[in-house]
């Protein structure tokens, strides 16, 4: 057991996995003797040397078709695309390919590649360095999404996703790489190490694909969100003074509907949080999910707290953010209704 | 202030349009024999001519001519005469099973069929195949039961791939010949890890993929070459250049500007352009791009020069856009005809045995497609379960798509 | 006035801004001399020059951000994608260029371009010739999107979609052009020439974007549809006697609220249909946004009757097909709830 | 069964890593003069020889040599002198100013000011450019007003782009500069489309992109080049092989190869290489492959051949991934130098005036910089209203971005 970031929970993970299967590899812009512009892939090469971890030429599409040529031959390539901001240049490979392949081949061919890639805002990044592209992929039916909150879940959940047989995209929110930010951008940040989910084994475990964590117990209302948005909905619920339950989804496809329905027939109410803009985002379909399960359970509309619908403007980032003050605001209106 | 002439766009047009007299006196014909035959390990640039020229083997005396004779065994020869005629009689039924309305849709390869299956014979068995929808002569050269071929393409309660896909999408692992996809291109850089992944691994495989002239101009055709060039990859990439995609002509490529051979050299590729009519010249140079990546030489790029004898698929008519009797014209002959010619200027062939291969072939097709149509056409009700439409999509069917399957109540 | 079918209206919408407006020029592959695999530019070639309507070469992502350089030009592609389902090579230049380049710029540069591009099922014509990608495009702000359901309105909506100053997706159902295809697939085609919308001037008019219409007004239950789906509808209500609102949204982005909110706080029950896959499509925007805005006038669940979460398979095109059957049980079960 | 040797796989991997003794002695360093001048109607084909060796027309004597000599008058070349050494001064005050915590990020483009502002020069003012974010040498060419960039870069009140985008990512149409994307490679392609505009209204201006050695492995680098070279358009595509993207060196980008000027031959799109350190031979190229445009000969392309002197970016060191020192190695020199030189060869200059000049210009630099600040940094508060942050998605603000609006009360 170690005290781990996620960016060293990450690499742990990809160290097991290297170490454990011959056929896992990985690649992406910059990973190699870098080790990755975030870190995540630092030592890989040194340790594992240059055919295991290596660099790959700037073209998104072609990081993606070769995985999914790997995945073809027998392999489990794990890929990093730098910014999910930059994932559209390969986005037709993932959805006409990687997504489509076991049903088209009727299971002769498939895909069983991880894209790992860092996501979402708050790190003074602009447009093109904070986009929560998630809901393009869970429209897509083939492809697994993944967004860890904590390290423990980070590692588990990317060794899952390793030994996964689908292709998986695996979204990190960068914001909490290094500390789980609640959202108050103003106070000093909190390192992992004081959090319980840094510990983390150093050996292999898995955290099971599919699965939602309830983070926090309540019976007010159900909060549903994933990565960075977890540690603010906590901050929220706890500045509202508000018994929130708080479900962490870690898997938005398949997502937990389990967890979600007991939680909302407990409740009765639910936010949904998300970073990614409004319009069509994920928190569309929990909404509709919710509305279609718990309709005779819910007391007060659902409330979508997220970005708004605009880019992600650089020197309003925090205009932009949903901060945990427009979570309580939610909170309080779903209490109130 | 400076006097400048006003710009003008260019937008290229084929010389000749419907209407018109066929005419491909443009086309300067080489003689077979006529281009040199580098060393495997030659440099990308210095293929530069072979790029811009094409090798061709088998002359007008239906002799073989010059350093690209690949000196192929008779019995060889036969087999691809063999696979050649069954791929396009296979195609003419198949064809008017669609226009009886027995499927939806066909693509046939006619006039190309020399590329698939004389690569087919140049290739290992194992070797890897990244094909588009005009490359059936590889199944068909790599023992693919045809009537199998017809089960996917009826969408029948045999057919492999389940009813999912379009007709001619075939995929086999088994015979090294990947899924084929209706979106172009994709598979061309999905090639190239393919080979990577078999060099990682120590193997000792290699890889084809194929593309048509029109499709070079997506993306991925140009990511396949730089990560071919860049790992080194043991893959060879073709290009089929049957002058047309659907109703654009090569020159909406960028054909009028450059070869597409030509497109490798920039990338470090070494390349050669070949006549794609002429089975033996394609058996050459395939052998030469597969034992540079033997060698761990890396990719090969390979212009197939050819003509798309039939319209696109059974959804367009080829008389809308281009002149009629245009496939008669031209220079290069008929890929079937000039191998048979061959083999009887060898003394190892005749008419009568041409005749009487036909016969055969054309009754086993038959057979098969009598065998094929006992387990349905697409819209007989003959298909596989419904409850298979639900599975595939993951590995694990997820709780959603499960309780979708059973509202639709199978 | 003339009788036109789908096809002849968009032909005619590009004929008369070929003619109003010298800015304006098309391109795509197969739409110059062939006039494009659906005929959609039949004769425009011919009638205003190679320049102003030729063929690209196959390269989506060439097509589009030649459209965009265009754009910022100062003048008005109209593009077309052979097929929704080969977008996505140009989802990149869509979502990262088109989209942003006014708020990017601060106004500087705009892309006001038009991508038409057929989309939908029902001509067996396997996962690659069927999808409905629409959802894809409503979750990126920026851009708008559009779908007609009718020749009358095809034209008017692609004029004002060529005159509007933003990008604009413009799905073309194309199982409808030639006939309004109610979902029975066993049945004669009827041509639209006896459809009323098949009424179509030969001249300029605009359909305004943005606003909804309501094809048939009902009082039992609303059902939010576009496309070829609207027929559907028609058909389910008809044959399971419900007095069904239909609201056809023929533009999704930005949707018109305001019918929306309207009929659902008269009829108080939803059903939303669309050919999209279910998981995260339209229908789940649409059902968050009724949930939202008309909370306390819902008397039963929504239901979303959509594809199914598979590619679209060939042989199974009418068990795939959300067909009249299933569109009228669901209208059964809301209002038995 | 065959008996086949085992595939390997190549990872590329640069000569030298940090601690390594930094050494350029693989390249080829040409004389100035040596490259022909070929006529500007020549064929793709016929710049080969060009693009794989090196246009210099600056010598170590500081003379001009050769054929390419683009007879630059000298106030042009003070002017770009001036140009190159406000383009630096300005890099390291912002450099400096993102350290200080006054933004979030910058980059500088040390060792590469000649490309943007040699090009500026050659350009006409009118023509459009596509750049990437390394040539903030055109605004300051073109007569952008450094205040703004620096508005822009501090993301205050005065930010034309009203806080909305990443630091350096300018836009200005009036200066004929396109809107910086932070994504690569995708303005590459936009380039072609302004440029089929220009020639489609028949208008005379032209247009020029520019991408990085790293990014032409997009696709949509070969999007640009086959769209250009099928449709003739008037653009000047520039690659600016600076031989790192990020941490990656350009044998990651398949510079080991080939040369990235080599691309454009396989196209059809006729090639030079020129040493990007060279203000004149930059200039030479660039008329020539201008005066294609206008007189409707179509594309050229154009690697420039240069070093990233500092790291990519504010966000990275380089220290980790190469050797330290390297720049200083590079054997091309320093591009600000040896313009200053060749100055004072002819007599027009002197190290008196040079100190005069950048005395001048940190001068007016570090007052540009005083208003910017008055205007405020990122993170003062100084802000354009929160207002506009809902403003400019689309033309007319859609009802739901207006509910956003009011939700957040502004
Ligand atoms: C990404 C994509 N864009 C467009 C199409 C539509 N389409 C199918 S085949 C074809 C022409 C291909 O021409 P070419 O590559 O020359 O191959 P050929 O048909 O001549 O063998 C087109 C445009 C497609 N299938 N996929
Ligand atoms: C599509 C995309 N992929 C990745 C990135 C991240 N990225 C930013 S700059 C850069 C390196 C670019 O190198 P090069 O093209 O050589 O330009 P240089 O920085 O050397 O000027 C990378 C990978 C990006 N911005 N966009
Ligand atoms: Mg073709
Ligand atoms: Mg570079």
């Amino acid at each position: 057991m170690a005290t781990m970031n996620m960016i060293q929970a990450l690499n742990s993970a990809m160290d097991v996995m290297l170490t454990k299967n011959p056929d896992v590899l990985i690649f992406g812009e910059d990973v190699g003797f870098f080790g990755g512009v975030f870190r995540a892939t630092d030592g890989l090469q040194k340790k594992h040397g240059v055919q295991r971890c290596f660099d790959s030429p700037i073209g998104e599409a072609g990081i993606v078709a070769t995985a999914i040529g790997m995945g073809a031959y027998g392999l489990r390539p794990v890929i990093e695309i730098q910014f999910a901001d930059y994932i559209y240049p390969a986005y037709d490979q993932l959805v006409s390919a990687a997504a489509r392949l076991r049903y088209r081949s009727a299971g002769d061919f498939s895909a069983p590649i991880t894209l790992r890639s860092p996501y979402g805002g708050g790190i003074f990044g602009g447009q093109t360095h904070s986009q929560s592209p998630e809901a393009l992929f869970t429209h897509v039916c083939g492809l697994k999404t993944v967004i860890p909150s904590n390290p423990y879940d980070a590692k588990g959940l990317l060794i899952s996703a390793i030994e996964d047989d689908d292709p998986v995209m695996f979204f990190e929110p960068k914001r909490i790489y290094n500390g789980p930010f609640d959202g108050h951008h103003d106070r000093a940040v909190t390192p992992w190490s004081k959090h319980p989910a840094s510990d983390v084994p150093d050996t292999y475990y898995t955290v099971p694909l599919g699965k939602a964590a309830i983070v926090r117990e309540g019976s007010d209302l159900t909060v549903l969100s994933y990565g960075t948005m977890v540690h603010v909905s906590l901050a929220a619920a706890l500045e509202a003074g508000i018994d929130a339950e708080i479900v962490d989804l870690r898997t938005l496809m398949p997502v937990d509907i389990e967890t979600i329905t007991q939680s909302i027939e407990k409740t009765g109410r639910c936010v949904i949080v998300h970073e990614a803009t409004r319009t069509s985002g994920y928190g569309a379909e929990l909404s509709a999910l919710v509305q279609e399960n718990c309709f005779y359970h819910l007391e007060a509309p659902i409330e979508r707290v997220a970005g708004w619908d605009t880019p992600y403007p650089h020197a309003f980032e925090w205009q932009y953010f949903p901060g945990p003050g427009r979570v309580a605001d939610a909170m309080r209106r779903v209490m109130e209704a | 202030m400076k006097n400048r002439a006003p710009l003008s766009l260019h937008i290229p047009e084929p010389r000749l349009r419907p209407g018109d007299q066929p005419d491909f006196s443009h086309i300067k014909v080489l003689k077979a024999g006529e281009v040199r035959r580098p060393d495997i390990n030659v440099t990308a640039k210095n293929t530069t001519d072979i790029a811009y020229s094409l090798v061709r083997v088998l002359g007008e005396d239906d002799k073989v001519h010059g350093p690209w004779d690949p000196h192929v065994d008779v019995e060889t020869l036969k087999r691809g005469l063999r696979n050649m005629v069954v791929t396009r009689t296979f195609d003419d039924r198949m064809y008017r099973a669609q226009r009886q309305g027995k499927t939806s849709f066909y693509m046939k390869c006619t006039g190309e069929e020399a590329i698939a299956v004389s690569q087919a014979a140049a290739l290992d068995p194992e070797d890897m195949c990244f094909p588009t929808y005009r490359q059936q002569g590889l199944l068909i050269s790599r023992g693919y039961p045809i009537v199998d071929m017809m089960n996917q393409i009826y969408s029948n309660e045999r057919d492999p791939l389940k009813g999912r896909q379009l007709p001619i999408m075939y995929s086999s692992k088994k015979h090294g010949f990947f899924s084929i996809a209706g979106n172009l291109a994709m598979h061309y850089s999905q090639a190239v890890g393919w080979a990577m992944a078999s060099a990682y691994k120590g193997d000792d495989r290699i890889c084809a993929a194929w593309i048509g002239d029109g499709s070079t101009a997506e993306g991925d055709f140009h990511t396949a070459l730089t990560f071919a060039a860049v790992y080194r990859a043991p893959v060879i990439l073709n290009v089929v250049n049957n002058q047309w995609a659907i109703s654009s002509y090569q020159g909406i490529a960028g054909g009028d500007e450059s070869t597409f051979a030509a497109r490798g050299i920039g990338y470090g590729i070494p390349a050669l352009r070949v006549d794609g009519n002429d089975f033996l010249a394609i058996y050459a140079v395939t052998k030469w791009a597969a034992d540079r990546a033997h060698a761990n030489l890396g990719p090969t790029l390979i212009e197939h020069f050819t003509y798309r004898v039939e319209g696109h698929s059974t959804s367009d008519d080829p008389n809308r856009y281009r002149p009629a009797e245009e496939a008669k014209a031209w220079p290069f002959g008929d890929p079937i005809n000039r191998l048979k010619k061959h083999l009887i200027a060898l003394g190892k062939w005749s008419e009568a045995e041409q005749a009487a291969l036909e016969k055969a072939v054309d009754e086993e097709v038959r057979a098969a497609q009598k065998e094929a149509e006992s387990h349905g056409t697409l819209g007989s009700g003959k298909l596989p379960s419904v409850r298979t439409m639900f599975e595939d999509v993951y590995k694990e069917m997820p709780w959603h798509i499960r309780r979708q399957r059973q509202e639709m109540g199978v």
